[in-house]
């Protein structure tokens, strides 16, 4: 009982109609103009990115060069812009050049834990049994404890510096991607377009790659872009703590410690590097938000 | 219920009982112990006599075994620097990390609550902007920052209350600022999504349709309905708060738990740390079985079965 | 026959944020006293829309009613205040949403979700409240009334619900109730219950009912007259014989054509082809002419007034008696609007 | 082609467990408890019930979709229930499904291009160009066109969606295709046109459905037989006609019987049944049924009933028909 499907003649050209469609990056904009604070979020993470990549040639000052005749010089004084620390150091310079420590340690901290608590999230979610209760019994006990003394606690044992930071920070934030991702996958699996791909006959494997993981893109997007932010400013809390990335390295964390001595006589050094994390996560909070708010709604449809 | 609390408890110990492990593991492969534990000009048979003492030279999971049945009889060895008993040295610090805590739990839930049911009361005014501007603003301040702000402005500057310490009420309130804030701003922040959502529910249509006021409306329905996902953020927060009551008592020199962990991670002051990861996992797994009772009284589909 | 309600040219437009769209565009109905008028119409044609402008529930931000009254016992409701309406809801009118499993608040019992409009429009003690809730709950066909009281939405099913839902509605003796979709959710023998149920109600308690609806066998079984509504405007509105005896309007006509039982067995059904248009891509001339089997040149370019035979309205170019070739007769075809 | 079987299925049960804590025993809900029918080929069998019945359930359970508990699934000889997973998928292009809900069922990210070429891709019927050809001819057997390629399913209406549900499931010429309420989402205009393309199909590729559906308007118009499901059990099974002139099981016929009426004038005689659908978790004894049927006997409150067979297949399980005649008019004339 075969019953052949009408031939449909060689000649017909497949048409292809994404002419009439905006690119991927048209529709970034357009969304983005809609919102004030998208606006403001994309901005900063702009210049932030732009002063990281060239800020070692911006820089009127050696933010490394000590020099004690010029110490403790207020703002807008002798060219320094910021002002000067207690070794004479100028500030403006090592703020610029702390944002790149900041990008570093924000970038790489959620690349590693994103990537490990993703692959463990979907492990878990999507193959289920004792593999995921082990797992996720494990994120329920790292969860237990709070994010920025476990950091601490890390960081303190394995010692400072900027590799140790990262690897502290992702051993401390894995988790919430792990968690996240295995809920994403969970819902997903019972979603009936899965159950449609079953029922064609897709593989397991066919399923996770091809449906589930390309649905996940979004949520990963989301969740990073809001890590960020956290990780900038654990990474400045354990710094101003005395671990994390040490002097002279000018780490914005760092640089408010040293300055805390200095707080009765000396205003702008612990002023300028707090404003400069403020408007950093700032500028990253607003930018996830509104990348979780267009996503979002992106994804029920219209 | 009852089975639900004893299943809450043994999920408590078992998470207290990992997190110690965790820690004693990482200490151990973070390299030699006995360095660890001695000051770094210590000599070769000062290292080995103490090593002897302490046990280090027996295979790790008889010392872990060794370690693991001390501490649940709450022995954690001595402090290495001032030689006190380590347990009672962290719970002496309990009650001021308590203080501080608490009192900041409770001003930002009383502002936060009000602040969001008006935000989402009143949404898109003036109002509800500004207080959206200043909890973006709130959450994206790191609070030693804000700490060190405080102090200069009402330390160095007015000289109205003092920069760092306890002893008296006004030792509290710059603390309990710093602390607070991040916490007023993201609860604020919840709040008023959560009611948004909620006043966005049939149920709600339902209630105004039967001639409910507005403000009834909001404040006796959707408030008791946005309880409960509010129960739980806080919960889940309160980990948060915990970690920043640590930097916050460095800021403030407040002699709480927090301050006495970060000299002694300073110091490598290990028995003490071990107590103290020991003391704030149990505090932070307690607080969170404490939740979950509570949210299963606010949630009449729990509650009932 | 007194009007108990009327409708008059309603239009509501919404703003998305993006741009303004027009789901209800110039509806005119009318509800008599003690009578059950039905809106018929497919998802998206505005019968819910209206149903809330009646209520002033329409979410005040977004939308707005751009012109038209909607007089109530001749005052009109278009123009009260949030205070004013107040009194109205659930006191003289009240409604019944489709969903009872989300339309009643899972955190409160059911006792005191409806207490609820005693406490706003009557003047009554705690005791009496209680014993009037009782009563209510026993005359809606809840059996153990006096337990269920204290009990939360989640212990009870989807068909309970719905008839907690309907003693809500009803608990004011209002003059009309307004049913949106009452048996969608629910299951076939579930419906019947429902359905029997409301036709006691409203002969006991001599009210007039607004029965909202995508089934016509709803409408059929339930209704005295009934309005087909279709993209945001009023198609038709006929006494229920007379609609499904002889519909005037083409997507009336559809409708009840493709009904499977209206068709042989394992044959063809009738259907109407293509979609509802979007409100965006709604233009000049009658909404339904993209699919209209009988479309004709004036329907893209003129929008058709509504007709009227008698009791029977219908808008469509059809109907007009030039077009028919039917000379004017007197009184009984005239043109309103 | 008549009279062959092409599926049947007996004794298959779905039991889901419930864990109520450490010291409560578990909770067995009976979705699907002991179901028995066949399907010959080319015809279009319906289950019909009310919502929890297990309908859905067991058509899920036969393609495997779920996993069932016990039971044989017998699909043109082969016992579907006992494949190993790697030989049941491939199977599975013979047997397809269309789903309730066509927001769902459609994966948001994927263009109808990608939708359609996959399952023929999975099982690698044809090269690529072929593939496309097919994708196009089965668009426009559906009512699409090759227009709709590269769009997402965002951009459809419901009941293009639901043909382009239909056009997945058809696309690799399945024998057999269980439709799970293919049309209870749509509206009633868009609701016939899809009726009217499944019976199209059905004539032209020699289609056996089985049809899961609550509307008991759309299976008297479009199966040839029916069964009935109550509480995860089937209670009768006849075809269509029968079925809906001659009722037999106390359910069917209140079932029946609360079906709307079509026209205002039409008079009916109402079996308005008592209470809700019990629990399956935690069903009545004897037949589930009873505590709502006008003519329970003692016997029903204890006994499952047996299978009573009538005339051309028509089977009822129910004790009004396994017990003498007399007592039967006794009870149908008392009620």
């Amino acid at each position: 009982m075969t019953v052949d499907f009408p031939k449909v003649p060689h000649t017909t050209k497949i048409r292809n109609v994404r002419k009439n469609r905006q690119s991927a990056i048209t529709t970034f904009f357009l969304n983005l103009m809609r919102s004030w604070t998208g606006i403001i979020g994309f901005i900063i993470i702009l210049i932030l990115l732009l002063i990281s990549i060239f800020g070692q040639w911006i820089v009127p000052f050696d933010p490394l060069l000590a020099d004690f005749s010029k110490k403790l010089l207020p703002p807008m004084t002798g060219g320094h812009l910021l002002g000067t620390d207690q070794l004479g150091r100028d500030i403006f310079s090592r703020i610029i050049m702390g944002a790149k420590i900041s990008v570093i340690i924000g970038l790489s901290t959620v690349l590693i834990a994103g990537t490990f608590g993703t692959i463990v999230g979907i492990i878990s979610g999507y193959f289920r049994g004792w593999v995921d209760v082990v797992l996720m019994r494990i994120v329920d006990v790292q969860l237990s404890f709070p994010f920025i003394l476990l950091v601490l606690v890390i960081n303190a044992i394995i010692g400072s510096g900027l590799r140790n930071i990262i690897i502290s920070l992702a051993i401390g934030g894995w988790v919430i991607f792990a968690r996240v991702i295995r809920s994403e996958v969970l819902a997903l699996r019972e979603q009936e377009f899965i159950t449609a791909c079953v029922a064609t006959g897709v593989s397991k494997f066919g399923i996770l790659f091809k449906h589930i993981l390309p649905n996940l893109f979004t949520p990963i997007i989301i969740l990073s872009s809001l890590q960020i932010g956290t990780y900038i400013i654990a990474e400045a809390s354990v710094s101003f703590l005395g671990f994390g990335v040490q002097p002279p390295e000018p780490a914005w964390g760092n640089m408010l410690n040293e300055g805390k001595d200095y707080i009765f006589s000396s205003w702008w050094l612990i002023t300028f590097p707090g404003i400069a994390i403020m408007i950093t996560a700032l500028g990253v909070n607003l930018f996830g938000d509104w990348l979780r708010d267009t996503l979002d709604t992106e994804l029920k449809g219209e | 219920m009852l089975d639900f609390i004893i299943k809450r408890l043994i999920q408590v110990v078992v998470v207290v009982l990992l997190a110690l492990t965790v820690v004693f593991f990482l200490i151990r492969l973070s390299g030699d112990p006995t360095a660890l534990f001695l000051p770094p000009d210590a000599s070769r048979e000062q290292i080995e006599e103490y090593r002897e003492m302490l046990g280090f030279d027996r295979p790790i999971y008889i010392q872990y075994g060794e370690f693991m049945v001390n501490a649940v009889q709450g022995d954690f060895g001595q402090s290495l620097r001032s030689k006190e008993d380590a347990l009672p040295l962290v719970l002496s610090r309990l009650p001021a990390t308590f203080q501080l805590a608490i009192s900041a739990l409770i001003l930002s839930l009383l502002i936060a609550i009000p602040l969001g049911v008006l935000s989402a009361y009143k949404r898109n005014s003036v109002f509800d902007r500004i207080s959206v501007a200043l909890t973006v603003l709130g959450q994206a301040v790191p609070s030693f920052w804000l700490g060190l702000i405080l102090i200069y402005f009402f330390a160095a500057q007015l000289n109205i209350l003092p920069s760092g310490g306890a002893g008296s009420i006004v030792h509290l309130i710059l603390p309990m600022i710093t602390l607070a804030a991040y916490s007023v701003a993201r609860f604020t922040r919840f709040t008023r999504s959560t009611m948004l959502d909620v006043l966005r529910k049939d149920y709600i249509r339902t209630a105004k349709a039967s001639g409910v006021p507005t403000i009834r409306l909001v404040g006796r329905y959707a408030l008791k309905n946005s309880l409960i996902p509010i129960i739980t953020l806080v919960a889940l927060d309160l980990g948060t708060l915990l970690g920043g009551a640590v930097i916050t008592e460095v800021v403030f020199a407040w002699p709480g738990v927090g301050r006495l962990l970060m000299q002694s991670l300073m110091n490598r002051d290990f028995p003490i740390v071990l107590a103290g990861v020991f003391i704030v996992a149990l505090i932070y797994a307690v607080i969170n079985f404490i939740a979950d009772i509570l949210y299963a009284y606010v949630n009449p589909q729990i509650r009932v079965k | 026959m007194e009007k108990i309600l009327q409708v008059k040219d309603l239009r509501i437009q919404f703003n998305n944020g993006k741009e303004n769209i027009q789901p209800i565009r110039g509806v005119y109905f009318h509800v008599n006293k003690g009578e059950t008028l039905g809106i018929v119409g497919e998802s998206g044609c505005g019968k819910s829309v209206t149903s809330l402008s009646v209520m002033g529930l329409l979410p005040q931000k977004t939308s707005e009613i751009v012109s038209g009254e909607i007089l109530f016992n001749d005052r009109d409701l278009s123009r009260l205040t949030e205070r004013e309406f107040r009194k109205l809801r659930g006191n003289e009118i009240s409604m019944i949403f489709q969903e009872p499993m989300t339309s009643l608040n899972p955190v409160f019992t059911i006792g005191k979700q409806l207490s609820e409009p005693l406490r706003q429009h009557k003047k009554m003690s705690k005791s009496k409240i209680r014993e009037t809730i009782i009563a209510v709950l026993k005359q809606v066909g809840l059996p153990r009334a006096e337990q269920i009281i204290d009990e939360y939405p989640h212990q009870l099913s989807g068909g309970m619900r719905q008839r907690v839902m309907i003693s809500l509605a009803l608990l004011c003796q209002p003059k009309l109730m307004i049913a949106d979709e009452p048996t969608t959710a629910l299951d076939v023998t579930i419906q019947a219950q429902i359905l029997e149920l409301l036709k006691n109600i409203k002969r006991k308690n001599d009210m007039s009912l607004i029965l909202i609806t995508h089934d016509l066998s709803v409408v059929a079984e339930m209704c005295d007259r009934v309005v087909v509504m279709y993209a945001g405007e009023v198609v038709e509105e006929a006494e229920v014989n007379e609609l499904f005896d002889q519909p005037l309007h083409p997507y009336t006509q559809g409708l009840i054509q493709s009904l499977p039982s209206n068709n042989k067995r394992k044959s063809k059904l009738f259907s109407i082809q293509g979609q509802v248009p979007k409100p965006s891509e709604i233009k000049e001339g009658c909404v339904f002419a993209n699919r209209c089997p009988f479309v004709f040149g004036k329907c893209l370019t003129e929008t058709p007034p509504s007709f009227q035979k008698g009791k029977h309205i219908s808008k469509c170019w059809l109907q007009d008696p030039e077009e028919m070739e039917v000379k004017r007769i007197g009184e009984s075809s005239t043109v309103i609007s | 082609m008549e009279n062959q079987v092409l599926l049947s299925v007996k004794n298959l049960k779905k039991y889901y467990e419930i864990s109520q804590g450490m010291f409560k025993e578990k909770i067995v809900v009976r979705a699907v408890d002991d179901v028995n029918f066949t399907v010959m080929k080319g015809e279009t069998f319906a289950l019909v019930g009310e919502s929890g019945c297990g309908k859905s359930t067991t058509g899920r359970a036969i393609l495997r979709l779920t996993e069932p508990t016990d039971g044989e699934v017998i699909f043109n000889g082969t016992n579907l229930a006992l494949l190993p997973y790697e030989k049941m998928r491939s199977l599975r292009k013979h047997m397809q499904m269309v789903f309730q809900d066509p927001y769902a069922s459609l994966n948001p990210k994927k263009s109808i291009r990608q939708i359609l070429m996959e399952p023929l891709k999975v099982h690698s019927k044809f090269d690529k160009k072929e593939s496309l050809q097919k994708v196009i001819s089965i668009l426009q057997i559906v009512g699409l066109s090759e227009y709709h390629l590269d769009r997402y399913p965002h951009e459809f209406s419901g009941g293009q969606r639901q043909r382009i549900g239909i056009a997945r499931a058809m696309i690799l010429q399945p024998d057999f295709i269980i439709a799970d309420e293919p049309v209870s989402a749509l509206d009633v205009s868009v609701q016939s046109q899809v009726i009217n393309l499944m019976l199209e199909l059905q004539k032209e590729f020699g289609l056996t459905y089985l049809f899961i559906s609550h509307d008991l308007s759309v299976i008297q118009h479009m199966t040839d037989r029916v069964a009935v499901m109550y509480l995860g059990k089937i209670v009768e099974i006849a075809k269509t006609e029968d079925l809906f002139n001659n009722p037999k099981h106390p359910y069917t016929q209140a079932l029946l019987s609360a079906v709307p009426i079509t026209h205002p004038k039409e008079k009916k005689e109402r079996i308005i049944l008592k209470g809700d659908v019990p629990s399956p978790a935690n069903p009545p004894s004897g037949c589930t049924f009873h505590p709502r049927c006008p003519f329970a006997m003692e016997i029903c409150k204890s006994e499952l009933p047996d299978q009573a067979r009538f005339e051309e297949g028509h089977t009822v399980n129910c004790h009004l028909y396994s017990q003498n005649k007399e007592e039967i008019n006794y009870a149908i004339s008392h009620s």
